[in-house]
Parts: structure tokens; sequence; C-alpha cells
């Protein structure tokens, strides 16, 4: 009994601000009430669990609602434009593979057949559709980390080690291909560096066989489950519209009803010898989002088993000299990367160097929609909407 | 002799079982706990394709001692803000209700540290509801953002969810007619059949309630890691925090037991009034022998020879545990043979039977937890009290009408299991009715843009 | 003489936990200290074999109502306001209050002096193990002999609770529209 | 919007080929696409003439915006396919508008820049369009000097707030008109600007990464 009152006295002179004083001294001094409404700041990240890396937001908050976000990026700024300014551009290759960490290839890809066009020449059609095979295993692999992670956040334990598990079976294929699992740098410019392996055909084929099994064990555990439902069916919803304005691409808008996708629009790679679909939302919301992401897979998985059936034969390298020097101009060129529209503002001054290498990320403009999609929900949805944006901090911050 | 030892020994051979009792939980159910985590790991890896800890000990039987003793060593933290008096008792609140109120708790017939107490139920209930002390003063000593809103999650969430709780209860103190745990258990016994049979609305709404009530998925808002980091508990850290975590899970206990003792039947076993089962009484002694079996198949195939022991070790105590258990069978057989042996052991091996029962059966409702933990996701602040207010609380209360009403057609002469369907079908319509129009509710506060308070009610 | 430490230890433990709630500074820190004091008050109820009200003690007064005491105080800072409110005649009110209950103790005493068993020192205490388990008995009196008052508090209780739902839905409201 | 993919076509529009066959020597090219670079490093003569990447465009889509802006389109050029209009960055919100609503490039596709230190105005401000009905893209390009302020875009897409930001923080060019201008990838206290052609590689603000982070050098 006496520890209670030394402890008590102690306190009383002590004490100045536990956290009721600083919430409601604000609150004192702006209207006078005791029961006033205060905006809370809730400070996510930089390390929160499900901010996917380093992303810090500011959340001003009413209760658990949302009033306001502000995003804090650049943690994991690198400076890669700055980078390339002074690689030359096979040099700097292996760099747009740490953008986007999780779908490697597709920066890859992105980046080799924007310097092809800076050069104007083209991969022979066998490199293109290895090449389109591998990017679109890599849609699926990033597309899968993006699913475990979106159910963790939503507080679903057990898709993120399905999930992984699959993407393993993909990381296997590109280790067997090129060595390398995350960070492939799998392209060259003007074509392959490696032919494929012996049984590559067979094993993408084996791996689309399964995939389709699996892809249903996702469904099960997600798509009709009523709590899933609860937790994204209207949360972030970005019209087709506000999509537009903002930027956002990929998923994100086809979820809104936009039927539109690089690959079909403007086909680079092989891309236009394949027949898939492009699966489209109605509402724009988590719900579609996720709905469609999952189809992406299927889609992904039918053009790699199209693209295995026939491998053109031929050479897989382009013609490209050993030195590239572009001449003196200009390339945009964009791809559908698994985030959104990916592209490459190559500006050459005909040296060995690129003289400005601009990336439009993704991720870093899809970023931006999240502060429109959470206002007006609560804590637990900026959670599960920062999931949905399927954000990489590294190609957010290059 | 003297007087003093006199009179201590008279109190220990009053009190003894009590006494062992008492022992038994404050020692044994931390280490409890911690098997029910490598338990609750081990289930989680097998359904998510994977093997869980296999590292210390084999299969990971000894990873509970190495993380108490991790937890033990680990630098204790206190945040410079914080209220340390709070911050230093709250942890402890949580574990000493979790604790007390198991002894109330009757691990079957013999084996209960309160043993004739009244109204053990509500005992157990009270006291266990107040570990939520420990959360909220906990949260708000942290002096945290995360943490407050942790507290303040859970607070809600616990007045919800007690209240829809306490009525399921009610339905099935209406059946037993009496607060005494025993005398609840004797109920079932006389009844010819679980409570949950005679309410299963009542025992469903129970299940769900005290998910909520523990704080564990999908209901683990309060410390929802994607969301709080983890929630009241951010700020601790070492021996502190092993101490919440001792508590949840001695609650998850608790739960169980409550819902063992009002709707499973307590320590009875399957079929307790049908004579040619009984049989079944000897299944508990058996059941352990063949995991001995068990161990000592495996022991061969592991790759290291301390692990071989460890799975002969492992063999032996359950043989020895088995033999115990049939220690009355064989005593009745002796009996039967003329061979008489001057132990009285007849009050204990109903006991343990009984034990191991109701152990099982809890095991069976926490591993109902384990799995709803890894199936479903994370229901959202608002959606957990809309769930709780306007469909689980409403549901209770015609429940508890319900059960009444089957009660009064079965004094007035209607079988029991006619009336017991007739209101059940009832209370299920009204269950869908009011999910349909809560549906209903959402749906059109949704598409208004402005969803309901989060905190109404 | 277990039963009288059992006893001083309860009524003790009440004492000091009900003097640190009104002496110490922080909020929180009575809120606790009123819990103590609680549980203590608890402690003797049961030592009365008086379970029922006992844990009414524990599942209302600690869990229920101290429960929503503490989140009004770690929602609404109360120590601010009432450095504020400090009003100036405490001293006379505090002198007459402490006479007034001295004044009321005194009396009780002296008036029970005469009473069998009663008074300063307790004699005769009925045996507790003789006393018989009496929640039935609370519930008989309550839905029986005392149905009407029992039944005016609780539609008195329902009548406050649908008061508070509807001012704080007023509140809402005006909030909304303006 | 488009609701049904374009058929695949290539990934320009299709102008006009100019029609004579009159390439222009490099030299008459606008300011805004020098040919030699303004870094010091000599272009040695390649071994046969490079192809003509830069080629006047006269098509429909140039009439009509020399139409409606006359001398503000300073120039309308292809390169490698690709489209581009250099303009007057006075003009930029305008031509902006008139693109967005008009001829229906309905997304920004992305805003960046380009540092030529040597020239007069040393910014190449860039904006890539893209217009779901036609399925085509338009580069504008504007030159900017180095403490001009050019017009934001926020009002017309919000998607350049943060593309805007970029460029203020990479290049130092700061928008008028913009909501909350300050920068994005560095921490605010940050001295320079990284992606100017006069920031080495090497460099850093060596006082913010001592005063901050507690160490001599982040390198």
């Amino acid at each position: 009994m006496p520890g209670f009152a030394k402890t008590s006295a102690s306190k009383a002179v002590s004490k100045k601000g536990n956290l009721g004083n600083t919430l409601h001294d604000d609150a004192l001094q702006n209207n006078g009430t005791l029961l006033g409404a205060d905006e809370l700041v809730l400070n996510m990240g930089p390390q929160h669990p499900s901010t996917h890396g380093v992303l810090r937001v500011k959340l001003k908050l009413d209760g658990e609602r949302v009033r306001g976000t502000e995003c804090v990026i650049g943690y994991l700024h690198r400076g890669v434009e700055k980078i390339a300014e002074n690689r030359t551009y096979q040099q700097f290759a292996p760099y747009v593979d740490r953008m986007d960490y999780v779908a490697a290839i597709s920066n890859g890809l992105g980046y080799c057949e924007a310097v092809e066009k800076l050069l104007n020449v083209e991969a022979p059609p066998r490199a293109r559709v290895i090449r389109t095979i591998l990017t679109e295993l890599q849609r699926i692999a990033s597309h899968l980390v993006w699913l475990g992670t979106h159910a963790l956040d939503i507080g679903a334990l057990t898709p993120l080690f399905y999930c992984m598990r699959e993407r393993e079976e993909i990381l296997k294929v590109f280790e067997k291909y090129c060595g390398a699992r995350l960070t492939t740098h799998a392209f060259r410019i003007g074509g392959l560096q490696y032919e494929s392996y012996d049984g590559f055909e067979k094993d993408v084929e084996r791996f689309c066989n399964d995939f389709e099994r699996r892809i249903q064990e996702y469904v099960d555990l997600l798509t009709g489950n009523s709590i899933w439902i609860g937790r994204t069916r209207n949360v972030g919803v970005l019209n087709a519209a506000d999509c537009i304005a903002l930027g956002a691409s990929g998923p994100i808008l086809r979820a809104a009803g936009v039927k539109w996708d690089l690959r079909k629009a403007q086909p680079y790679a092989s891309y236009d010898q394949y027949k898939f679909e492009i699966p489209v939302g109605t509402n724009g919301d988590t719900y579609d989002r996720y709905m469609v992401r999952i189809e992406e897979m299927r889609q992904s998985r039918l053009i790699c088993l199209q693209a295995i059936e026939k491998i053109p034969e031929g050479a897989i390298m382009g013609k490209v000299g050993k030195v590239i020097k572009p001449p003196a101009g200009e390339i945009y060129h964009s791809i559908e990367a698994p985030k959104g529209i990916l592209g490459y503002y190559i500006v050459s001054d005909a040296t060995t160097q690129p003289y400005r290498v601009r990336v439009r990320p993704p991720s870093f403009i899809n970023l931006q929609a999240l502060d429109k999609m959470v206002r007006g929900h609560l804590v637990a949805d900026v959670v599960a909407i920062i999931g949905t944006l399927d954000i990489v901090l590294g190609e957010v911050d290059r | 002799m003297n007087p003093t030892v006199l009179t201590i020994l008279h109190f220990l051979q009053t009190w003894w079982v009590e006494l062992t009792c008492g022992v038994v939980i404050v020692a044994v159910v931390p280490l409890v706990a911690g098997y029910v985590v490598l338990l609750e790991r081990k289930l989680m890896a097998d359904m998510q394709a994977r093997l869980g800890p296999m590292r210390v000990g084999p299969h990971g039987l000894l990873q509970p001692i190495a993380d108490a003793v991790k937890l033990l060593i680990k630098e204790d933290i206190i945040p410079a803000e914080s209220d340390k008096f709070i911050f230093w008792l709250a942890p402890v609140i949580s574990m000493v209700a979790a604790l007390t109120s198991m002894g109330a708790v009757a691990f079957g017939p013999a084996f209960q540290v309160a043993r004739d107490i009244n109204i053990g139920i509500l005992f157990v209930l009270g006291v266990s509801s107040l570990g939520f002390l420990g959360i909220i003063l906990g949260g708000w000593a942290s002096n945290s953002h995360y943490s407050i809103l942790g507290a303040l999650r859970s607070t809600a969430q616990l007045v919800s969810y007690e209240t829809a709780g306490g009525l399921a209860i009610i339905s099935a103190l209406l059946l037993s007619g009496t607060l005494k745990i025993s005398a609840i258990v004797q109920a079932q016994y006389d009844q010819h059949a679980w409570f949950i049979f005679l309410a299963p609305v009542a025992g469903f709404i129970y299940l769900v309630a005290s998910i909520a009530e523990t704080n564990r998925a999908p209901f683990d808002l309060p410390e929802a890691e994607s969301e709080l980091v983890a929630g009241y508990m951010t700020e601790y850290s070492g021996f502190r925090w092993a101490l919440y975590f001792l508590g949840e899970y001695a609650n998850m206990i608790v739960v169980g037991s409550i819902a063992t003792t009002l709707f499973l039947g307590g320590w009875l076993r399957p079929f307790p009034n049908v004579h040619w089962l009984n049989w079944l009484d000897f299944l508990p002694a058996v059941i352990i022998a063949l995991v001995g079996v068990y161990c000592i198949y495996r022991a061969g195939k592991q790759p290291v020879k301390v692990q071989t022991g460890f799975m002969w070790a492992v063999a032996l105590g359950c043989f020895a545990v088995a033999f115990v258990f049939a220690a009355l069978w064989l005593l009745h057989l002796f009996h039967r043979f003329g061979v008489l042996i001057p132990l009285n052991l007849d009050f204990i091996l109903p006991g343990l039977n009984g034990a191991f029962w109701f152990l099982l059966k809890v095991s069976g409702y926490i591993y109902v937890f384990m799995w709803l933990r890894f199936t479903l996701p994370r229901y959202r602040f608002d959606q957990l009290m809309h769930l709780g207010w306007y469909i689980l609380i409403p549901l209770a209360i015609i429940n508890v009408f319900a059960v009444g009403i089957s009660m009064l057609l079965e004094a007035n002469g209607v079988n029991r299991w006619i009336g017991m369907v007739l209101t059940t079908v009832l209370v299920l319509a009204a269950a869908v009715f009011l999910v349909r129009w809560h549906d209903q509710r959402t749906e059109s506060a949704s598409t208004a843009s402005l969803t309901p308070d989060s905190y109404a009610g | 003489m277990l039963d009288s430490v059992l006893f001083y230890f309860f009524a003790g433990v009440a004492v000091i936990g009900a003097a640190l709630v009104v002496t110490s500074r922080n909020a929180i820190h009575s809120a606790v200290f009123l819990i103590t004091t609680l549980l203590a008050t608890a402690g003797i109820f049961l030592q009365l074999r008086a379970e029922f009200l006992f844990i009414a003690q524990i599942i209302l007064y600690v869990g229920g109502i101290m429960v929503l005491f503490i989140f009004v105080i770690m929602l609404v800072r109360l120590d601010v306001p009432l450095h504020h409110l400090r009003f100036r005649m405490k001293n006379l009110v505090v002198t007459v209050v402490i006479a007034v209950l001295g004044a009321e103790a005194g009396a009780i005493i002296y008036l029970a002096r005469k009473l069998p068993g009663q008074g300063l020192f307790i004699q005769n205490m009925a045996p507790p193990d003789k006393l018989a388990p009496n929640s039935e008995k609370l519930a008989e009196s309550l839905f029986s002999g005392y149905l009407l008052p029992f039944e005016i508090a609780s539609v008195l209780l329902l009548v406050a609770m649908v008061g508070a739902v509807v001012m704080a839905k007023n509140k809402k409201r005006t909030e909304e529209e303006s | 919007m488009a609701d049904e993919p374009k058929p695949p076509q290539s990934d320009s529009p299709k102008p006009e080929k100019p029609g004579g066959a009159s390439t222009p020597p490099a030299a008459l090219k606008p300011p805004a696409a020098p040919v030699t670079p303004p870094a010091a490093k000599p272009a040695p003569p390649p071994p046969k003439p490079p192809p003509p990447v830069q080629v006047p465009l006269d098509n429909e889509l140039t009439r009509r915006y020399r139409e409606h802006f006359g001398a503000a389109i300073l120039d309308a050029l292809e390169d490698r396919k690709q489209p581009y209009l250099v303009i007057d960055v006075a003009n930029l919100s305008e031509i902006a508008r008139y693109s967005r609503d008009e001829e229906k490039f309905d997304l920004l596709e992305d805003l960046t820049d380009v540092d030529w230190p040597r020239r007069e105005k040393r910014f190449d401000l860039v904006a890539i369009l893209y217009s779901f009905p036609h399925n085509t893209r338009l580069r504008l390009k504007m030159a900017v000097a180095e403490n001009e302020r050019p017009a934001s875009l926020v009002e017309l897409w919000p998607t350049s707030n943060w593309l805007e930001r970029e460029i203020f923080d990479l290049f130092g060019i700061e928008f008028a008109g913009h909501p909350d201008l300050k920068r994005i990838l560095l921490p605010d206290g940050w001295q320079g600007h990284p992606l100017r052609k006069d920031y080495d590689i090497l460099l850093q603000d060596s006082a913010w990464v001592r005063e901050n982070l507690g160490i001599e050098s982040g390198q």
C-alpha cells in the first residue's frame, strides 16, 4: 500500500503530458469546450507493417474516420534517373530492375524496347515471344505478391503463403532461365542474351496447368467471403473520370470500367499474336480491383499457354552493335506493367550514354490517388486501399 | 504434536484438491498457454503449406520454453512519456484476472478451486472481464496513438459483445436453472442432452461473442497488426508483453471452459446416460496410449539421437498417464477377481476421466478459434459494431424468449425436441430477417456516402 | 481468527484506497484506486457470504461502470477543468460535510450500543458456513415481494438510456445540418 | 473514354508522311531540340549519315493547333514516328486545356523536364499526352528559362500535382498556381536540384547529411 501513495504523489508533480493532454489541449484552446471534436494526426509509417515499404502517410483523423492524408515519400530515393545519365545504355539496364523489384522483368522489357526504338531496331521474333512469356509470368508473380499482402492487410493470413508457393514456381523458371530470381536483368537491348533452356516450355506449361487450380483456391478463400466483400466493396471507389484525371492506370483504371490495356491498344513485344480478354470492373472499388487482378492472372496464364505453343525459331539478338550510340533525338515508349503504364522517355545526344532517362512510374502516379480514395473511410480502410493500389516503394521513390 | 501443525495438517487434508488445483493453475497454465501458442503455429503452418517451428526440440516441441526464456531476458522498455505506475500495473491486471477466473472453472467433477461457489459461472464471467481493465489502462499508459486506439476499440468491443454473450449465457442458464457450475453440468446429465442441442443459436452467439471478447481474428481489431501495429501492446516488450500474451491465451481457455460447461456438457463424456456406451470411459486411456505408440513409431525416424530419446521419453510419459487413467478399470478387474487393493481412488479417477473430456472439448473449442483465424479476413470496426448491435444482441434477446417458450411448451406436455426445433426455426427466421434488414440499411447508407457512426450504441 | 484478519485486510484496503481516490491528482490513478476500493468491498461481501452482492459489485461496478469511467477519462481530460473549477468556500463546505458525517456515525454507534451483539464490537457473528446460499432468495424477493420497485427502477433506467441516445442523436443531427 | 480497345496499330498516330523528300539539315532544328549536345562531348562523325530522326510534321492535328494558337506553336516535329509540338510556355495552360477538351488528349501520361544548361532557356518541359478515344500520343515541349514560372496544370489534371513537385524538387522549376509546391523525393531542407546537369553525381548536400543523419557522407 505505501507504494501506491508514493507513486501517486510523485506522479501528480511529474505528470505533464500524457496522451489525453496532448489530444485535448488543442481542443480546449480551439473552441474551449470539453467535448469539442478534435482531430488526431496519426502517423502511419515509414515503419508500419502495412505500408508496403517505407511509405509514410500522415492521417488526419476524426475518431477513426479519415479527414485527409499526406503522403511523405522519398525514403528509398536512389536517384535512378541521375545514375542513368552517367552510365551507358547497357550499363543502365540492370538498374531498372531495382525500381519495381517485384516485377523486374517488366521494367527491363520497357527499357529495352524503348532503347530499341531509339535505335530503330527490332528484336527478332523469337526473342519477342520469349520476352512475352517471361513478362507475363512476371505479371502473375507480381499480382500474386499483391494478392498475398493485400489479403494479409485485410487480416486473411493464409492466402499469402499460397501465393508465395506459386510465385516460387515462377521464380524457379526465372532462375533456370537467367540465374536470378528477383532482379533478373533477363533481357538485353536488341533481344536476349540467353537462349531458353531445355524444358523451358515444359516448365511453363506445367506451371500454367497447375495454376488454374491454384487460382481457384484463392477464389474459394476470398471471393465469396462475406467479410472480404464487406471490407472491399465500396471501399476506395475511384471512378473512370477520376482515374484518368489522376493518371491512375493499370488494374485501377480497368476496375473503373475502362476497357483499356496497352497490350491491346498499342501492342508491343508479341502481344498482337495472342488472344486474351481485358477484364474490367464496374464500380471501381477495391473488390473490383481484386477481381480484375485475379482475372488478369488467368489471362496471363492463357497468353503463356498460347505463346509456348509456337516459339519461332531463329536468332535471339537483333542487329545491335557492341557500343550503343543512338542518333540524337528522343523517344517515349510505354508498356503495360503489372501496376499500370510504365513509360520511358529517353533523350539521346548521340553519345553512348543517355542524355536523360525519365521513367514514368505507375506506382508513383497511382499513389497520388490515395488521398481521394481514403477520405471519409476508416483507418482500417486506409490499409486496404494502400494494399489495393499495389505500390512498390522502390518504384515510387526511384 | 504441535497444535499449529495439527491445524495446518487438518487444513491441508480438507483443502488439498483445491490447493493443488490453484498451484496447477498458477504454475501450469502459463506453460499450457505456451504450448497452445505452439499448437496454433503448427496448425497455422499446416494450413499454410509450411512446417512451422522445427528448430527447438523435435518438431519445435521446446519452442515455447525458448520463447519464454527469450522474453524473460529481453530488455524491458518503458516509454519515457508513459505513466509508469499504470504501465506496470496493466499487464498484471490482465494476467491476474484471467488466472483468478480460472479458479472457479471446474476441470472435471473433482478439480476446482472454488468448488461449491454458488454463483460459479457469474464469477468466471465477471472476473475474466476485469482483464479488459488491463488492456484499457495499458493502452492509455503507453501514451501512443496506436495504443490508445487499440484500447478504445477494445473497450467498445467488450461492451458490445459482452452483452450478446451474456444474453446467450442466459439462455443456457434458463435451461439449467442454476449458476453453480457443477449443477449446470449435472443438469445436462439429467436432461440427457448438452445444451448446445437445446439452444443451438445461443451456443453459436456465444461462440462469436467469445471470439470477440478474446480479441481473436476475425475480431482482433484491438491488436490488428496491419492497422494498429500491435494495438494496446505496441509499446510493451519483454516480460510485460508476455504477461499480456499469457493473459490472452488464458482467457481463451476460460471462455472455452465456459462454453464447454454451459453448452458442451462440461466433463461429461459423449452420451453419458447411454449405458452400452460405457466403454467410452476407457477411451482416454486408449487414446493416450495410442499417442505413446505413435511416438515410438516416430522415434525410429528421428534424425538425431537426442530426438529419438526425447520421443521415447514422451512415449513413456504417455504410457504412464494412460496407466493412471486405466487404473480405475484395472482396480475393478482386480476387485472382480478378488484381489483387493487398499486404495480408495474412486474419487480421483472419474475426476481424471472427466478432466480428459473437459480438456478435449476446450481444445476443440480453441481449435475452432484457430481455424477461423487462419481462414477469415478481419472485420472493420464499424462492421464489427454493426454485427454486435444490429444482429447479435437482438438475436440473443429473441433467443432468450424462444428458449423460455420452448421450456413453457415442454412444461405443458409438448415433446421437448419439437418445441426446440420450432423455436429454433423461428429464431433463425428472425436472424435472416435481421441480416437482410441490416444489409439494406448499410447499402442505402453507403450509397448516401455517409456510413453510420462506428461508435453508435 | 482468519475471518477477522480477512475483514481487517479488506477494510484497510478499502479505506486506504478511498483516501487515495480523493488525494491523487491524476484522474486515471483515482479510478484505479477506486477499483481497488470496490474490489475490497466486494471481498467483504464475500466474507459475509453475500455472494450475489459480491459478484454484482464486480460485474457492475468494476467491470462495467469503472470501465466506462476510464473510457470517459481517457477521452475527456478531467484534470484541466477541475483546476479551473476550484471553488472558494471549499474549506467551509468540507468542514460542514465532515461534521455532519461524523455526527451521523456517532449517532449510529450510540443508538446501536443497546442492540444485542451489535455496536462497536462484533459479537455473536453468525458462523459464515451456516448461512444458506442466498442468490435464489435474492431473486425470489426481487421478483415477488419487490417486483414493483424493481420494475420501476428498470423502467427508469430504460428511460434514461433512451434519453441519452436521443440527446446524442440530436447533437449529431445539428452538427450535420450546420 | 475508350470502351472498346482500338484495333492493334503501331505506336504512333498515322500522320501523313511529309510529302517532300527534303529533309531539313540538322542545323535548322529549333532550339528546343538541339542536335549538338551541350555537354562537352564532341560527337565523332558517324560512319554513315544518321537517319533523319526529326522531321517537320504537318498533318490535320498540327494544322488545327496552328490555327488555334498561331505563333504560340513554335514548331511541329516528328521524331521516330512520334509527334511533338514545340510551344511557347506562356500559352501552356490554354494549349493544355484545348488539348484536353477539344482534341481529347484526356490523359496526362507524364510531365517531365530535360536540362540543357548551355542554352539560353535551359529547361525543356515535356508533357506527354495520351488520347483514349484516338489511341494516340502527343508531346508538348516548351523551353523554360531558369527563373520562369510555367503555369501549373493541377487544375486540368490532378495527376500533375506530384509530377510538378518532382520537377520542382529535382530541377528547381517553380510552377505558378501549384497548391502545395514543395520537395517530394528529397527532404524538405535539401539544397540543390540533383537532375540539373551541373549537379555532379557525387555531389550531395553534405551539410544536410551531417546535420540530420549524423554521418559524414551518404556515399
